[in-house]
């Protein structure tokens, strides 16, 4: 089923997937950190308190621990519960509920119950937040067995992530990254859900295979872009779904492009990008013509200086400089 | 020594009080058995000396209430209705275990008769209680969710989230503290500033009070109170029990710091000992009656013995099964 | 309207005040102007509305106390002693800047005058009050820990966590919750089941009152009695001071969950246009005087703002330092 | 310095650095639960609450997060805290203070302040303990800048990284696998702190390298000694410091050996395997003779059932299987 597109930005996306989940299914519920009157912090559930009432779009005091284990509890009582985390930052105060208990719950019990929860929240840097507030921990989520990890890089992905996520029957980490929300982009209005289970190729291309996710797949399609230019012909993956990964669709893009750069926003050392870079090589060792190449972020938690914080994220400059060198000298 | 009084409690529920203590006791002394000969694994925590809190409690409830418990919940778990079988086999790991043999003893779970395990990070379940009270008022279910926890737990920031958020939204969620003095080793002093641990729930404007645990009468009519005031629409209700665990907190505690003195002036209030007396005192059961009722949890429990020992094992080839789940599998 | 008394009070110390107060003001207003101009960038959290607060509880601390806050804490690390150009330019991401520009408005540093921030992660440094609370007593240190933190803070765990550590172990900590009735959007009575703040600290055997957060004096003096009360050994005291912002959260706040009228409500109780006028009329001081404490505050401020204006950055080649300290780096 | 070898256990080799340090540094005290009367979960602390008070082997209610912030205060105060967690699996309601703070202080202060904390957990499963005492997060910790981690794997390990981390002036993760503790070895009592910038080759060889930390050690050695008998010479390499990681024993032994097998008690995906498969092909992509074999736990929460648990985790028979076929088949 598709209609005709409409221009929408990532932030309205986002909203229109959680307002027809409150519109189509009663069991849907958004709980969070200032969901209600101020909007959410990022905006996205602004006025869905007035559509659907307090009770549906629930404000809860500062306690991530407790309000996301109530989330759990109400997904096994029968509910749908949206939890809004207001950043990856302060996950970590929520990550015992997450890990511990929404990620076992099923497996410890034998298969008598499952947690139909979906845990919003917001990811990466580039705002001068400073240390305490521009985590990329996708990695982290991507290494529970028991979860899903998603993370909708476009305006459409956003619209139409959701209710796949809500869709499935466990406990399912959308991130969204923080610079994203003012993207424009144009959406199905009548798409669907989307398939998670595979990586989207965002642009083709014969001479290296740009993998990314969330915030980094627009500096690898820029990057593509100038690479173009200097004759360089990239494929920019897109992730999507970081847990499960989609190893057939890196295999087979690096099979054709004897070439990996893996970008990545978190930190180098143990990061997501370490799992994409051994995925590729144990697939693809006997065709790949140079090391898979990892580009992260600086092992440092990061400044607050504008100039500091640029140099520690990959930026499109990083990427091109980085393949350039992978392609032609093979380092 | 505990000074009985029936009030309002039917003479033939005392019947089932005392039989439900001693289940409770049959089955964690075999378990303790079961474990020294290697039967039983991993961590095993005894209920023995606290019995008359789960049966009080449990007495008191709708059969349609849902529960949750620590990683010290077997007895929880039998009067919650889940079978002998079920909570023995899941203690040794067999494939007809409570929880398929992948839980064991601090993870006992039962969808069927809402028992919601069996959790062994400590104030984690708290959370997940406040989530199921509030998917009942949304509902509209009049069923109350009772989690169980120890007073260690409540120095936990999760129990100072959890009572706060149900407090908040006027849950029917009745929080039951079993306090036992110590939390592994460490006493109450030193756990908490404040011991009087009712006060603790005024904090969140909760009516709270505090309770003999060893009198399995008062423990069930305190619970009877809390949940009418909860169905009636009065929002979460925290009690604190008084008890005391007889046996060590696990079976690799030596249990270094603990008076043995001490132990011994609580088993003077042994609550299945005193209750079975006072039974017999008041007439109301006859010493045969009582020997009855142990001959049948040693029946019950023996049963269960036998029959995990010859259930199946999970096939390894199902090591996967049960991470995530597929949407053929809740839908069926 | 405030009803001031001097009470206890030296006169003379109702300019410094006042003084105080108006730097404060005077350095938030110019912050929310350099943010209009993106000299300033990240979250910013202007403190204007509740300058008695920190005025008044600095003022009765010893030089040598540790204070710590939240993001929302310009005027603390002002009147801690940390001079405006750091504070400017550490906001301009300089590496004059108190933290030398890493850390930004939320996480301003001064090792000299034990200011432990600027802390971002709410309720997140409660425990390390507790903590540096601990290693002076341990050390013998008479100093007290002054911990600020917003009510919303309040519904952490952490919160829960730090004050029964506190109280249990008798730690010199002042806990100063700067009750300003809203987190972000989130007003107290939807993020606290029990809006009487002092209540929670009985919860811990804590002594604790409530304070008028927008009388400076009445700050400074129930500051000086917790003070005291410490240092003589009674342990950790709670107070809550009600005050209020007058500014959104953030600079990113559009404000659309309070009532204008709310917010001229209390504007009318504005701490440093009441006080001035209330000393004025008790002729503490002269139009003139408190003309000259602006001047001389907006004096300092510019002079901030050139200075930071002109400071270098942090070479790019610099980035990876301070992620782990050297033992030499330490020793020297 | 060193002196005539005696027997222990790895866990009274734990107490006796534990002890040492409080009898020679006035800063030094111990924090968590059950440290004092109960002698410690795992009984390491047994004993010391007498020698030297409640004060300086100070039990704290449960309340991860606040007694390890707390430790994290103390430090910055002048104390030299070592902050007991039970076990790594209730390290996630304290990953907020390790991560936010205690990783971040120095870096956003400019390098005003440093915490020099030590704390220690246990971590690995094989015991039964079923989903949520079973985690082995070690690669969580080792993505962080700011932290160190560390590894003990044998008796004297465990006797001499102490001071190590104790001298370092930040903060130091150290891991004691819940298996190692009743292990005996020999160690030197006037030894001295272990140099932790150093891997350890606990067996040399020239056919492949096993690369393995803590619990994962010991089933690499009777791994290997399998191995020597069906004519597989295996070097095994013991990590002992998991952050920083010693990038060039890795890339020097895989230099000699063609050959790499990680060993991780962890589960697979984005694991800390994954970092040490990346790092070593980027350093020995050609001279490898067949991509990194990562061995690590399988994904799903840890079971109860023995059979079920052993079939979960990796295990001799695993890692001789994996090398057989890497070195004889390539893959
Ligand atoms: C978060 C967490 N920290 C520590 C432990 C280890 N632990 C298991 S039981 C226990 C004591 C709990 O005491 P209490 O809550 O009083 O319950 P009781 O065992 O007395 O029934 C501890 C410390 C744990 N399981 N979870
Ligand atoms: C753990 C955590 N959760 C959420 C946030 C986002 N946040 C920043 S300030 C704030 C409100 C805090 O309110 P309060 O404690 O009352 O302090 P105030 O801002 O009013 O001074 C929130 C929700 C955060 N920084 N940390
Ligand atoms: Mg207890
Ligand atoms: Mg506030």
């Amino acid at each position: 089923m598709t209609g005709p597109e409409v221009e929408t930005t990532y932030r309205e996306a986002m909203r229109d997937a959680i307002r027809e989940a409150l519109a189509t299914d009663d069991r849907v519920i958004v709980l969070g950190e200032d969901v209600a009157d101020y909007g959410g912090t990022y905006a996205v559930t602004k006025g869905l308190h007035e559509e659907f009432g307090r009770d549906r779009v629930r404000n809860t005091p500062l306690s991530e621990s407790g309000f996301v284990g109530a989330g759990i509890g109400a997904a096994l009582g029968g509910l749908r519960p949206i939890v809004e985390i207001m950043t990856v930052n302060f996950s970590l105060l929520a990550l015992d509920q997450i890990v511990n208990t929404a990620a076992t719950l099923r497996h410890m019990s034998g298969g008598q119950f499952h947690v139909p929860l979906v845990i919003r929240m917001t990811t990466g840097a580039g705002r001068q937040l400073a240390a305490q507030h521009s985590h990329s921990l996708e990695g982290w989520y991507a290494h529970v067995p028991g979860l899903k990890v998603i993370a909708p890089a476009t305006a459409s992905d956003a619209r139409w992530m959701l209710p796949t996520a809500l869709a499935d029957p466990n406990p399912v980490i959308l991130f969204e990254h923080n610079a994203l929300y003012g993207e424009h982009g144009s959406i199905d209005p009548v798409g669907g859900p989307v398939d998670i289970t595979q990586a989207a190729i965002r642009r083709s291309g014969n001479d290296v295979s740009i993998i990314a996710w969330a915030g980094m797949v627009h500096k690898a399609m820029a990057a593509a872009a100038v690479l173009a230019d200097q004759g360089v012909d990239a494929e920019v993956i897109d992730l999507r779904s970081l847990r499960p990964l989609d190893a057939d669709t890196l295999a087979e893009s690096v099979a054709r492009t004897h070439h990996a750069v893996v970008v990545d926003e978190g930190w180098l050392t143990a990061g997501l990008n370490a799992e994409i870079a051994a995925l590729i090589t144990e697939r693809c060792f006997w065709t790949l013509d140079a090391p898979v190449r990892r580009l992260a972020s600086a092992e440092v938690p990061i400044p607050y200086a504008q100039h500091l914080e640029e140099h520690a994220i990959p930026q499109v400059d990083d990427i091109v400089a980085a393949v350039n060198r992978l392609v032609r000298d093979g380092v | 020594m505990t000074g009985y009084e029936l009030k309002g409690i039917p003479a033939e529920a005392c019947r089932d009080l005392l039989r439900d203590m001693i289940r409770i006791r049959v089955l964690e002394e075999r378990c303790a058995e079961l474990y020294a000969a290697s039967k039983i694994r991993g961590f095993l925590h005894l209920y023995i000396g606290e019995e008359a809190v789960a049966t009080g409690v449990m007495h008191a409830l709708d059969s349609d209430d849902s529960v949750l418990a620590t990683y010290r919940e077997h007895g929880h778990a039998l009067l919650k209705g889940i079978p002998a079988t079920g909570i023995m086999a899941e203690m040794f790991g067999r494939s007809t275990g409570c929880s398929g043999g992948r839980g064991g003893s601090m993870h006992l779970f039962d969808a069927a008769t809402r028992f919601y395990g069996g959790n062994a990070i400590v104030g984690g379940h708290l959370p997940l209680a406040v989530g199921l009270g509030l998917a009942d008022q949304v509902a509209g279910n009049d069923r109350v969710t009772v989690c169980f926890f120890g007073e260690g737990a409540m120095a936990e920031g999760e129990f100072h989230e959890a009572l706060n958020l149900a407090a908040l939204w006027n849950l029917p969620v009745l929080f039951c503290c079993e306090n036992n003095r110590y939390a592994m080793g460490t006493s109450l002093e030193t756990s908490e500033s404040q011991v009087d641990l009712a006060l603790k729930a005024a904090a969140y404007a909760i009516p709270a009070w505090s309770v003999d645990g060893m009198d399995v009468l008062e423990v069930a009519r305190a619970t009877k109170r809390a949940r009418s005031m909860i169905t009636g629409g009065g929002g979460p209700v925290f009690i604190e029990f008084q008890t005391y665990r007889f046996r060590a907190h696990s079976m690799f505690d030596p249990d270094l710091y603990r008076d043995p003195a001490e132990i011994e002036t609580w088993k003077e209030r042994d609550p299945v000992v005193t209750f079975a007396g006072w039974a017999i005192e008041q007439s109301l059961l006859t010493g045969d009656d009582v020997e009855a009722l142990w001959d049948a949890a040693r029946d019950e429990v023996t049963a269960a013995v036998i029959a995990a020992d010859e259930a199946p094992l999970e096939p390894v080839s199902s090591l996967l099964d049960h991470v995530t789940a597929t949407t053929e599998e809740v839908s069926s």
